[in-house]
């Protein structure tokens, strides 16, 4: 049962599901990690996404977008969490262009979209500077200058950085580390002087690397929005990317248990199918449940963040997101934990499948906070 | 393959409503004239609704009239034919009543085993001589009815049961013990499982039939449970008459109705929201443990459960929204299992959560909440939740099975 | 497999088994719960327990007790969990015997030590105030004057009540609730004025109540050890009580698991016995690990606090008698709560004794310190 | 009935020493004559112990010489007969050498599957020449030894495998493919369970024979992990001829070999000690969140979750303590099952909290702690300790079965 609710969501979702299984399946995946060092994702591939009008499936029809809100965006991350695809979307369409959607000026998003729909501008967003994420523990200093901006300090966790044409920094332009205040989002071109890119391989096959910007000269227009980015609009970016991060963990559990199901019923040891016994059927059967109430979550979230600002839907958004992240992420550690174990001696190979989505898995979780970090946010934001 | 987007459409699921506004609007009017205003605003948690009966107990003085007012227009059984009695809406006229009901606060003027079991199993195997006249009286609460299922030795294996129901030509004379039948000692009539035939295999022998709890031979004894109440009763038959007349549909079919009733879960489901209700958590927990200087509670471990617990409340509460949405969907089955195993396991953490919340407090036998909860009887009746209606393990064994496929 | 390591601690365990079942069995703290209100125990049972030793159990020789010190005494608690048996084991004894063995002078122990052993005196220890327990927390003060002392405040949860002879009340002399220091304990007869006794029936069929002291005036000699106690005192003696209760929620667990275990090879279902199902016998063998865990670190924590106080195991007292009873309330709770899933609806009457574990567990858990309560001191202890 | 309390005797189970004092001293003085300075001090993870062989691979120069040391006086097996090359002492002077090689920090000088494994199945199965012939190499670590016991479609069913030995006089010929074989590709002899007869139940058509790696026909190929490691192989058989007289005890007896050989756990157990090692959690959360102005770790359900740990490893710590003082009492052969069950869900355990620490550091591929751990590698292998050597369900049901009786 996949993330939709309505006729046009479902064929949204089967046509991803489609696309990427004959495009960007763990076959061309497995091939792919082999060459991710030098590039971050297959451009052929992307030009293809790009045609199917993916990176505006978020944005308004005004924007040259799809209009199908973080719902419809939702769907596709899904399933690209199933099928463990290499793509910009989540550096470029999630956290990118909704940045960019959220603290742009006007201009600035008239001519930064288009490119990121058209496929001629890739992005990543540099927030963390620690091993875990901080919103506010933002260090990094751009000091104003005659000329513009003057950045200083280390960015790391930074998806795809090996091969975006661009860097969304978040730098702190006036209090200290910790405050609300005082951030704003900063565009930096690659090929900037005295910006140093380093890519670091990890689990997941993907690199996701660390820049260090040893003052980095910057014109005046360098900073989006022109302004310091409003606290609310960044706590509103972080609750968008985790509800398309909850969706992507959300499509690695599906896949997890699609398969592990299947394992049970082909594979047999005492004369019995495996999935006959009792014992593995209760865990299974919990699974399943578990996984109904972490789309349910991921759900209700992209739709309260899609819901008009007015709406009783929309103030929850925050709680949701959270909700739906840290569910997402612990039915991921549960489904991918019970598919190697199911899948017994072969679940601990290279060579098979399935100990793929774990690597995947705990990678997503712990971008933009891990359990515990919305688990205490969500007690903040409820009062206790 | 198509890989284009789909047009904008009706992405959401908000359904136009325009064509109800006038049945909205009459609905609302008549509820503000027959709702009762005693009513208005009084808490009214499930174990306080009306059950009706022949010797009714209502808890607040106005709701025998409030359930007479409805059951006039059908209201208590919304969706039912008229001419049976009910108010023959159509579901979408039947939600809009719902809402209207839920914007007044006003609680289900009936809540009876008439309305979420039998009524569903007559109007579907009934005889037409037994819909007109037993739906009536259920659409009043003349009759309150009990459930006669399992027995000591059949709980999950219910097929198993052995009260016996002999062919005594136009009647049964029935034999033998049931055993959690909630309300046995207060309710007028029972519908109930007996074994007709012993030389056919254990789900071919069973039928449904309908008798007075006053018919001689009956006996109902309540069973004192650990929390000290006694909601269920063994009940007793010996040398019990049932008229054939009141069997319901063909003899042999009862197992087949029984299951029927199993899926026709809608009730049970919305039933189910109330499960995890009681004492709010959090207000609890701030006012006895504080906070730190960050406004943090101060009981870290306790913090960090309860937000695990309100977010498993939060995925519930939806699934269980998004279920009532879809309930006529292929995949209610497996919804409702789902539903009723997590449900009442999350209840019971619920109330685990609640005893860390309150310390000893909450371990006094006479232990009450601030509106008036009986906090130790609450938590250990609440380990009833997931043996009572299906233990949590055939529910899992109902998912794993029908659902999953193994 | 009970708490014992040696052939004398079996033949203990075994003496203790034995005669409770004959005279402090469940059949007869069923007719006993029903009078309760006014008698916290059967003194009949009480002197023939005296006959056998208990009371002097754990203290030395030299003080006339059988110097089997704590690891003998919780034998003998384990088998009252099991036997849910009603006895001032608890108050007089593991609290109040040990608080006097800790903070009494020589001469006040001994006094009173032979008393209890002969078991011409029963107490009880009134320390906590509040609904969690908070052994810094004591706000009840203790002023001196003149002739004596003059105690105010009011305490809560204190053990049989309503017939122990005299109470032992932990009040401040100097320094305000949450302080370390200035605690010391009083010795306060029952029948003194302006002492108020309230007791309250509990869901384990004891009763465990409050007392109010509104302006109780005492001799100088009431302070026992005639000086405020020292706070590592306190803490010791809160341990050794942990541990104790953490000995009696292991025999609770215990006795939960055999009656289960008995159940499980009696009752069938589906014409089979329901421990031939694979998911219940997961989980019973899981439950029977998590026995063998808490027995583990409910022996060992004993024997540290039995140590020489130079050894290194003594050292490990304090946070082996935090993990002792936090884990044994961990296992209680899910020894409880599965004895009455795996009964099913016979395990939810109160005709039958499995309904009757899961009350004691949960009030001998909250009393000196539930699960979170220790993991809390642990963590600080270990100095994170 | 006797209810005198015990007098005080013999409570505590420290047993009096006096007698091996001599011994100790003995085995002191030649300690600390004979162990090599360059390995004093330096950290000894389970990885790194010398495992002997015709090609050792020491990963400190110094391991062989304190090997050849310890071997000279059988100390590498202190408990095995002196007439094989082992150390011939009691019970009692084995615990004493272990004492004082801890008190040196001295390590094993020598870990194999000859000595924990194929060792005990001699001394009890072995013609007296293949004791002859083979015990004493593992007393020096000549050879090393690998285990020929799953197959791919005999994992947890170990008694269904198929390699075939087929009967031609003096000899058997072997054909079939072994999986999960440790070090297949580094070991330089197996023992191996191969199907001796079809025609009979498959737990009695099983042998147990030893053969050489280098034997023409067997082909080991390693089989990468998902940690990135390649401590298991496939190995195949084509046409594989094993002497008669390597197989031990007699045709068919196999299963009985196998079995033995798991109720013979001790040194699987002791090791299972080092499984829960590996950086240590709280000084890394604390480095990592720092405290709060009371001193506690900042992250406080993570706290909650370390300290709920740290408890569950001192109690499998201590369980493994008592299981090896009673390892020979009856109880041992349950406490083998629940404490591999325990003791590898626990590590798994330790693992992910491990990497709640971290954060994302940890899931970098070649990421490195303080003392040169492989975080990622070591949390990928964790998930295997549940699957190898008895996944945790036949632990459970070994549970249920043989000690719960179920």
């Amino acid at each position: 049962m996949p993330l939709s609710l309505t006729e046009e969501q479902e064929m949204l979702s089967r046509s991803a599901a489609e696309f990427l299984a004959d495009r960007a399946s763990l076959a061309q995946f497995r091939v792919w990690r082999e060459r991710t060092h030098e590039q971050a994702f297959d451009p052929e591939l992307w030009r293809e996404i790009v045609g199917m009008g993916w990176p505006g499936i978020a944005l308004s029809e005004s924007q040259g977008g799809a209009g199908l809100g973080f719902a419809g965006l939702g769907i596709v991350l899904e399933q690209l969490g199933r099928h463990l695809s290499v793509t910009p979307m989540n550096s470029t369409v999630l956290c990118a262009a909704t940045t960019i959607q959220l603290l742009g000026s006007t201009q600035e998003q008239a001519t930064l979209l288009p490119q990121i729909i058209a496929g001629s501008l890739t992005l990543s967003l540099a927030w963390d500077e620690r091993a875990h994420f901080d919103p506010c523990g933002v260090a990094t200093t751009a000091r104003s200058t005659a000329g513009g901006w003057l950045l200083n300090g280390c960015k790391r966790g930074i998806a795809d950085v090996s091969s975006v044409d661009r860097l969304l920094v978040v730098c702190r332009l006036t209090g200290e580390a910790g405050d609300r205040e005082g951030r704003g989002v900063f565009i930096v071109p690659r090929s900037t002087a005295r910006l140093r890119i380093e890519a670091t391989p990890m689990v997941d096959g993907r690199n996701c690397g660390e820049i260090e910007l040893d003052g980095v000269e910057l014109g005046r227009e360098a900073l989006l929005g022109g302004a310091a980015a409003p606290a609310a609009a960044l706590e509103r970016l972080a609750d968008i990317i985790n509800a398309g991060l909850a969706a992507e963990l959300l499509g690695i559990s599906e896949e997890a248990f699609a398969r592990t199901l299947r394992y049970l019923k082909e594979r047999s040891q005492f004369g019995k199918l495996i999935g006959s016994y009792q014992a593995l059927q209760h865990r299974a059967a919990n699974w399943f449940v578990e996984l109904q109430l972490a789309r349910s979550l991921v759900q209700e979230a992209l739709l309260a963040l899609d819901a008009e600002p007015g709406l009783a839907l929309a103030a929850q958004g925050p709680a949701l997101a959270s909700m739906a992240k840290a569910k997402a992420a612990q039915v991921a550690e549960l489904a991918t934990n019970e598919a190697i174990q199911m899948h017994g001696g072969i679940g601990m190979t290279d060579a098979h499948d399935i100990g793929l989505y774990i690597k995947r898995a705990r990678t997503l979780e712990q971008a933009f906070g891990d359990q515990s970090y919305h688990l205490n946010r969500l007690a903040s934001l409820e009062g206790y | 393959m198509d890989c284009s987007l789909p047009s904008r459409g009706e992405w959401h699921h908000n359904r136009p409503m325009q064509e109800l506004d006038a049945f909205r609007h009459a609905v609302r009017h008549w509820l503000e004239a027959h709702y009762p205003p005693a009513l208005r605003g009084a808490a009214m948690p499930i174990g306080d609704l009306y059950t009706g009966g022949r010797h009714p107990k209502p808890v607040h003085p106005a709701q025998p009239a409030w359930c007479a007012a409805m059951a006039s227009r059908g209201w208590t059984v919304p969706e039912w034919p008229a001419k049976y009695g009910g108010g023959g809406l159509s579901r979408e006229q039947s939600a809009v009543l719902r809402e209207e009901m839920r914007r007044l606060g006003a609680p289900t003027p009936l809540f009876s085993f008439g309305i979420s079991m039998l009524g569903p199993v007559l109007l579907k195997f009934g005889s037409e001589a037994q819909k007109r006249r037993f739906l009536p009286e259920i659409v009043r609460g003349d009759i309150r009815w009990c459930q006669g299922y399992s027995e000591p030795n059949s709980g999950s294996d219910l097929a198993s049961l052995m009260t016996r129901a002999e062919d005594r030509g136009d009647h049964y004379l029935v034999n033998g013990q049931k055993i959690w039948t909630s309300h046995g000692d207060e309710a007028d009539w029972m519908f109930c499982l007996v074994r007709t035939n012993t030389s056919v295999p254990k789900h071919e022998g069973i039928s449904f039939v309908l008798f007075d709890m006053r018919t001689p031979g009956v006996t109902a004894r309540p069973i004192k449970l650990i929390s000290g109440a006694s909601p269920f009763c063994e009940v007793f038959f010996e040398n019990v008459r049932v008229e054939k007349a009141h069997r319901v549909g063909e003899e042999g079919q009862g197992w087949a109705i029984a299951t029927y009733l199993l899926a026709h879960e809608r009730e049970m489901i919305s039933g189910l929201g109330s499960l995890i209700s009681g004492t709010a958590l959090a207000p609890r927990a701030l006012k006895i443990f504080g906070t730190d200087s960050d406004g943090k509670l101060r009981n870290a471990g306790l913090r960090h459960s309860l937000a695990r617990f309100e977010l498993d409340s939060a995925a519930f509460r939806i699934t269980l929204a998004q279920a009532a949405r879809t309930r006529n969907a292929a995949g209610m089955g497996a919804m409702a299992s789902a539903v009723k195993y997590f449900g009442t396991e999350l209840n019971k953490r619920r109330n685990e959560l609640h005893l860390d919340i309150e310390g000893a407090n909450a371990l006094q036998w006479d232990a009450r909440g601030p509106a008036g909860e009986a906090w130790a009887a609450d938590w250990l009746r609440s380990k009833g939740n997931s043996i009572e209606g299906g233990t949590s393990e055939i529910q899992l064994n109902i998912i794993a099975k029908r659902v999953l496929g193994l």
